[in-house]
């Protein structure tokens, strides 16, 4: 089975900082793989170099077996690789429907109506500006908003970060329904409960390197190694 | 700079760069030039004026060197329409090129501050522009002017018309607001107050304004006979434009006291001029054989008709060579000298260089637009219907020469 | 009545200047970009206009078609030549677009000469409606109308269409669009080409009211600077507030204090960036 | 009152209706070094900024060794003796680095620096200053460098000699070892202890690592509040700590 | 800092220039007028340059220089030295005003707030004519004596100018090198740290605005002298534009670049508009140009060149070592 999405050692930077030091990795048909790691481990690096808003000083990015290393971001974007940001990227001083609108793409399996059957909190909020929003309502506009575009993988970054329990446990579920829908998801957290009840598959980032790949259940029974890469102990 | 510059340092230095130049002027002889230089807008907001100006120039030049078998070298100097540069440029020249004789101005503030720099280097200055400072309270001894005033412009054009149009008993003025603009108000009122005119009301704009929609409404208002518009260039064409579209020339009469002659029909187009009264300086069609001689030769030469810029430039140029041929040196006062009092056959006339002011006394012209059917040639656009002469004499004026 | 009226002046005045501002705001918004040329798209399109009907093509062809020639060339500039400054510092962008006003000025002057020239009342437009004691013409009122059908176009085009909230969109980020699979760089020139369109119609519009010369880019420049910075950058309601406010101020004046009216306009300004620095209806 | 160098008491911060920091009662001694950890949006900037003026406490109080400083503004705190560096390292990339370390130090006595005519070489403790935190920072060969041309891991030690250059009692560095690659960290980790031998050191820092290693008190921040204080040992054992750490459904947001 | 960039090559170079333009210009007019507008580029090279602001005030201070010059001399035939000492404190006050009121906006915001104060100075000088002679200026400024002796020679008057601007070059040499112009700098490159580490940064700024304005000013004086009156166009915001212009082309990062940027531009004006009265196109040109490929300005090919000459002198034997 080929990878719908493969990173084979990329190297990136921030001006002197090399924050990516060979990062490989991939993600297949049906599947949800987290990429765990502390801060500034060099996550959302990863996300940012896969979608072009970082550019790779050396590596390869090939999305279905296609080859789109150094493109432009639109490009990357419209070829089917879709990220939703840490900031959620939301307009606003658009109106939520705005937001959606802007994202419609031709050709896209995903239509508005789609959209609310599972964000209905969306619909009630159509007409309020994205800024009037909460985190949880920004942040499913923000994965609505990717998924309009019809993406091939949706890559998301810290989707839960600083939310409610109640709102944590609803976007949980549409990630499922995402995913049963035949999106692949790359997923980016920092909270372990949600990766343990959503992902396939775990990568371990520690200073822009893969240090550890798991299968959903060998991680569960591993607390050596969450503590050690993850936890309070050093 | 690469050119001109080099060689005139290389020059300069061989004859002592740093030492002060020699105040004197030229002597004339057969084997040398003499410089005429000519400061006007090449560039900038009035350099459709310079382009002419310098036109006007050299064929004044050619002829008298033609006339007098001498050589003429013409220096145009490109005053950008800026005072400080055009005095830079003066100050340059009369050190640089040795020039003592500058025919050039047309903007008021720029030839107030030539005809100083003038006086300071030794040289003879003679203009055509408007301000009434230059032959009044600003006057000195190498500053000349072929313009009429404000005053003989006012009383050329208003006192005319109110003769002619009897019933019209209110006016309205439109005035830019500056020392130029001041003059001819004042002197208007002093028409109107003589004739028993009821102004009806007074509206002042900057020199900057482009819109004129709020004055002619304050105009409107009044509800005058007459609309005299103060403001000249393309200030009063603009006014002029915006009023006909207010329906104003149906309402009124409208008189353009100070207009700039054929490049403003050319600019307005007949159909706007058509019926409209203008004060000129200078008019192509106008009975004088020096004026016929001019027209000749610019048809020959390039084929169109001088237009104010060009024949008031012809003039003045004119007159310096004349008086510095006169005086065989072009040594400012010597040139005056020989300028003072003179009488010629001008392009408005028999004119006269008044020796108490350097004022040039000459005909002001009166005309009315045509309409398009009425034009005998595309250039036809107006009739002269009254010239005159009418000047303060200069105490007056406020002019007390130095002697 | 006179009140009344110079009211009605400064409105038809204001929306032209809504008009100047509208687009200047527009490419400021999207593109953090100053721009010193947008004289130089008012210039042109009233020149256009002027040549196109001189040749004897109708106003109303002349109208739309200088419009776009504007927005075309405005366009190019920007794909060609002003994508590659928005990243240097502000004085960078005042440089160039300094040199390309003088540029298109020069140019002016070369190709229809230093005089200037008049634009005919377009026909059925040259006569004047009666108000009472006061007459108004008719084509004054026609760019009233015009431009309030504009203003509310615009206004639905901005906020009521997906190519609006595209262009919002884009205002606010553009990095996020690039995400969601836009390419930014022809946004921006689209953008510009629409801003620097508006600046054409409005000297387009105003060519037959106030002629064409070689220098009256400058001239509206200053004012559609004025304009903005009261309105607030960015802010397309804001630049027909200013509009409408200098427009009227401007024209109040002329009756109430003549010499004064141009720098009561600064004045105002002042005023109003005193007590609120980010403009009337400024976002930052 | 003695040994304790900053104290805060029921301090809280309101962004609009978000109250992004309520009823925090911190206190750091003299000469030690003491640590924040907590996840992601806990507070911790804005505990910092609150700290050093840059944005204003909306309740609460805070003192300067027993001194209120809640409505001095930020530069007037800084010649009280706050001095921070910032977690996106904030330098003055053109200038060289010993510049920077002088700006850093004038700026304890600015009045000084506004006489247009005074020589920058006049005022020798300044100089002083700068040079011997270069010497403490081991940056000597490149010194004369422009700060924007160092390597990342010496930017990042420079950011916190700027907080040093200051002279102050309480040095606030928000995650110095950010982005720093591993040799680094250890250097970084090294100066961090040492500077709590004179100075008072209070850190927000990721690396379990380094806070573990050398801090005398860590406080734990969750949701805007303190969650547990204590000395490492004690904290790194406390359940609760375990548990806001590694996250559940309940809390859902975590590190 | 550049090998060139110290204040002994500076005042060297500045002193050269003073001794050269009497042999490479035969105009004595236009050499004065270039070491005028060198100190006035030079001052708006502190605000651009070294603080990182970039004002369309320079108009209004020049103009008020020239206005005290023409007021005061025209008037009250008050002694030169008195006008010039007036001329900058006016200068300097009204400076602190304008930057009071403009440094209360960044960036674009700050730029157009000058342009309007800049604006807003014009209609004051054009509608107050009582005071300024409206659009006909003030005419007959005299030139200055000494000794008895008027400077009515161009090389005289320029001798003079020499002197202010050989002091006003090494006055803002002291400024720039000062520890207020190195934390003008600080300012420049990063404000909010700046503000961190302690510095009043407001305080800086408007300081450097009145030192700005103050010399700014006196150009203005000095200018009205040279050229016998004091028009309007001097406080235009055209004015404000070229100084600008001249200040970038020239290169905001060294202050003889500000001499260059000013001579260039004189130089440039005065010998395009000899070759063709549509000059002011080729001017556009030259500033896209300039803005495209040579954003350092004229300064920074100076630099560019004089590396590469060092470079080949020194040759291959020697390769690191300076820093």
């Amino acid at each position: 089975m080929t990878a719908t999405l493969r990173l084979t050692d990329l190297h990136s930077y921030y001006g002197k900082s090399h924050i990516l030091q060979g990062v490989s990795l991939e993600l297949s048909e049906g599947e949800i793989v987290t990429l765990l790691g502390r801060n500034g481990a060099g996550k959302s690096t990863t996300l940012k170099t896969a979608v072009g808003a970082v550019t790779p000083r050396s590596g390869r990015v090939e999305l279905a077996g296609r080859d789109v290393t150094g493109q432009p971001a639109h490009r990357i974007a419209k070829a089917g690789l879709s990220l939703v940001p840490e900031d959620r990227g939301i307009f606003q001083l658009l109106s939520v429907e705005e937001n959606l609108r802007i994202a419609v793409k031709r050709g896209s399996p995903w239509a508005i109506s789609d959209i609310y059957k599972i964000f209905p909190r969306l619909e009630e909020r159509r007409r309020n500006g994205g800024g009037q929003l909460s985190g949880g309502e920004q942040q499913m506009l923000s994965i609505a908003r990717a998924l309009l575009g019809g993406p091939k993988v949706l890559m998301l970054d810290e989707p839960v970060e600083g939310l409610a329990p109640i709102i944590v446990e609803e976007i949980v579920s549409q990630i499922g329904l995402i995913r049963d829908a035949g999106v692949p998801i790359l997923l980016v957290e920092q909270n372990l409960a949600v990766c343990r009840a959503l992902a396939n598959r775990h990568y371990i980032l520690e200073m822009g390197r893969i240090v550890h790949e798991a299968s959903a259940t060998e991680f569960a029974s591993d607390s050596e190694t969450i503590d050690r890469y993850l936890g309070v102990k050093a | 700079m690469i050119t001109r510059r080099k060689f005139l340092a290389t020059s300069a230095l061989a004859s002592g760069a740093l030492a002060m130049p020699g105040l004197s002027g030229q002597v004339l002889a057969q084997d040398k030039a003499i410089t005429l230089a000519v400061p006007v807008p090449i560039s900038g907001a009035f350099a459709a004026n310079g382009k002419y100006a310098v036109i006007g120039a050299q064929l004044a030049a050619d002829e008298i060197a033609a006339a007098k078998g001498i050589k003429i070298n013409t220096l145009d100097l490109d005053t950008e329409g800026k005072p400080a540069t055009a005095v830079r440029k003066v100050q340059d020249a009369a050190e640089q090129d040795g020039a003592r004789l500058f025919a050039g101005g047309i903007l008021s503030s720029v030839s107030l501050a030539m005809g100083k720099e003038a006086e300071r280097a030794g040289g003879v200055f003679m203009t055509t522009a408007g301000a009434d400072e230059i032959t009044g309270k600003d006057c000195n001894s190498a500053t000349f002017r072929w313009s009429v005033p404000t005053y003989g412009a006012i009383n050329e054009t208003v006192r005319p018309l109110i003769d002619m149009l009897p019933d019209a008993k209110k006016w309205y003025t439109i005035t830019p607001q500056y020392v130029f603009g001041e003059g001819l108000l004042s002197a208007a009122k002093d028409v109107f107050k003589e004739k028993g005119i009821d102004h009806v009301g007074n509206s002042y704009h900057s020199l900057s304004e482009r819109e004129f929609s709020g004055y002619l409404t304050n105009a409107m208002a009044a509800q005058p006979d007459v609309l005299l518009l103060l403001n000249f260039g393309s200030q009063s064409s603009a006014t002029l434009r915006q009023a006909i579209s207010f329906g104003m020339k149906q309402r009124m009469t409208i008189v353009i006291a100070w207009a700039s002659g054929l490049e403003q029909f050319e600019e307005l187009g007949a159909d706007t001029c058509e019926g409209v009264y203008f004060g000129a300086q200078y008019w192509h069609e106008a009975d004088a054989p020096a004026n016929k001689a001019l027209v000749k030769a610019v048809q020959e030469k390039y084929g169109y008709n001088p237009n104010y810029s060009l024949a008031g430039s012809y003039i003045i140029s004119k007159l310096l060579l004349e008086a510095a041929v006169e005086a065989g040196s072009t040594d400012g006062p010597a040139v005056a000298k020989a300028l003072a009092g003179k009488k010629y056959d001008g392009l408005t006339g028999p004119e006269e260089v008044r020796a108490a002011d350097h004022q040039v006394l000459k005909d002001y012209y009166l005309l009315k637009g045509k309409s398009k059917a009425d034009m005998k040639d595309k250039d036809d656009y107006a009739e002269i219907i009254h010239s005159g002469q009418s000047f303060l004499d200069p105490q007056a004026a406020g002019c007390t020469m130095p002697s | 009545m006179i009140y009344l009226f110079q009211i009605l002046n400064g409105i038809g005045l204001g929306m032209l200047y809504f008009l100047l501002a509208a687009g200047l705001s527009i490419i400021f918004g999207l593109l953090q970009f100053v721009n010193f040329a947008h004289g130089a798209f008012y210039l042109l399109g009233a020149y256009l206009t002027y040549d196109l009907v001189e040749r004897g093509v109708s106003f109303w062809i002349a109208l739309p078609v200088a419009t776009l020639i504007v927005a075309i060339v405005a366009g190019a500039i920007e794909a060609l030549l002003l994508h590659r400054i928005y990243k240097l510092p502000h004085t960078f962008h005042i440089l160039v677009t300094v040199g390309i006003a003088l540029v298109f000025q020069e140019l002016a002057i070369i190709i229809w000469g230093p005089i200037g020239g008049s634009v005919p009342t377009p026909d059925g437009l040259g006569g004047v409606v009666m108000l009472g004691n006061f007459v108004y013409p008719q084509y004054r009122l026609f760019t009233i109308a015009v431009t309030a059908v504009l203003a509310g176009g615009l206004w639905w085009l901005l906020e009521g269409t997906r190519v609006g909230a595209i262009v919002r969109a884009g205002s606010e980020s553009a990095s996020n669009m690039a995400l969601l699979g836009y390419n930014t760089m022809r946004i921006n020139t689209a953008v510009f080409a629409f801003g620097a369109g508006l600046a054409g119609l409005a000297g387009a519009l105003a060519a037959p009211i106030r002629g064409v010369e070689p220098f009256m880019g400058a001239e509206a420049l200053s004012v559609a600077f004025v304009v903005v910075v009261i309105g607030g950058m960015g802010s397309y309601t804001g630049a027909l507030a200013a509009g409408l406010m200098i427009g009227i101020i401007q024209s109040l004046m002329t009756t109430i204090w003549p010499q004064g009216a141009q720098l009561f306009i600064y004045i105002a300004m002042a005023a109003v960036i005193a007590i609120r620095p980010r403009g009337l209806l400024g976002r930052v | 009152m003695s040994d304790i160098a900053l104290q805060t008491h029921g301090l809280g911060v309101r962004y609009g209706t978000f109250d992004a920091l309520s009823d925090v009662n911190l206190s750091v001694r003299c000469n030690s070094v003491h640590s924040i950890i907590g996840p992601n949006g806990a507070g911790k900037t804005t505990m910092f900024h609150a700290l050093t003026g840059t944005v204003a406490a909306s309740s609460g109080r805070i003192e300067l060794e027993g001194r209120d400083v809640t409505r001095a503004s930020d530069d007037d705190r800084v010649r009280l003796g706050i001095a921070r560096s910032f977690q996106v390292t904030s330098l003055f990339p053109e200038l060289s680095l010993r510049e920077n370390l002088r700006l850093a130090a004038q700026g304890r006595t600015p009045w000084q620096a506004l006489i247009p005519w005074r020589r920058a070489e006049a005022s020798k403790s300044v100089l002083d200053m700068a040079d011997a935190v270069i010497e403490r920072l081991s940056l000597g060969h490149v010194a004369t460098r422009a700060a924007g041309e160092l390597s990342h891991g010496q930017q990042r030690r420079l950011e916190v000699g700027m907080a040093i250059a200051a002279r102050p009692r309480v040095i606030l560095l928000d995650e110095p070892t950010s982005g720093m690659g591993i040799d680094d960290i250890e250097g970084m980790k090294t100066l961090i202890r040492d500077l709590g031998r004179d100075h008072t050191v209070l850190f927000i820092e990721h690396n379990m690592g380094i806070v573990m290693n050398i801090s005398d008190t860590i406080t734990v921040m969750r949701l805007g509040r303190t969650l547990v204080e204590g000395p490492p040992a004690e904290v790194r054992d406390n359940p609760e700590v375990k548990a806001a750490y590694l996250g559940n459904m309940i809390t859902g947001d975590i590190a | 800092m550049h090998i060139l960039d110290t204040a002994k090559v500076q005042i060297c170079l500045a002193l050269a220039t003073v001794l050269l333009l009497p042999f490479v210009l035969n105009s004595g007019i236009l050499a004065t007028e270039i070491l005028i507008y060198a100190m006035v580029v030079a001052a708006c090279n502190l605000l651009l340059g070294y603080t990182g602001l970039l004002s369309f005030g320079q108009g209004i201070f020049f103009g008020l220089g020239t206005y005290v010059a023409g007021v005061l001399t025209t008037r009250w035939a008050v002694p030169i030295p008195l006008v010039l000492l007036v001329a900058v404190v006016l200068g300097g006050l009204v400076a602190t005003a304008v930057g009071w009121f403009s440094i209360r906006r960044q960036g674009v915001y700050f730029v157009m707030l000058t342009l309007a104060f800049a604006q807003m100075f014009y209609f004051l000088a054009y509608t107050f004519s009582d005071i300024t002679g409206g659009d006909n200026g003030l005419l007959g400024v005299p030139r200055p004596q000494i000794m008895g002796h008027v400077l009515d020679g161009p090389w005289g008057y320029y001798s003079f100018v020499a002197i202010f601007f050989l002091v006003i070059f090494a006055v803002l040499l002291v400024v720039t090198r000062s520890t207020f112009g190195r934390t003008l700098l600080a300012i420049r490159e990063n404000e909010g740290r700046a503000a961190a580490i302690g510095f009043p940064v407001r305080l800086f700024k408007i300081e450097a605005f009145a030192i700005s304005g103050a010399i700014t000013a006196l150009g203005g004086a000095l200018h009205a002298l040279l050229i016998g009156i004091a028009p309007l166009e001097s406080i235009n915001y055209h004015t404000s534009e070229m100084i600008l212009v001249m200040t970038i082309i020239g290169g905001s990062t060294s202050l003889f670049g500000s001499v260059m940027g000013a001579g260039f531009y004189l130089l440039l004006s005065d010998t395009l508009s000899v070759i063709w009265p549509r000059w002011l196109l080729l001017l556009g040109l030259v500033l896209v140009t300039v803005a495209l490929f040579f954003q350092r300005g004229l300064w920074g090919l100076v630099e560019r060149g004089w590396d590469a000459f060092a470079e080949r002198r020194k040759g291959p034997q020697k390769e690191a070592g300076d820093v």
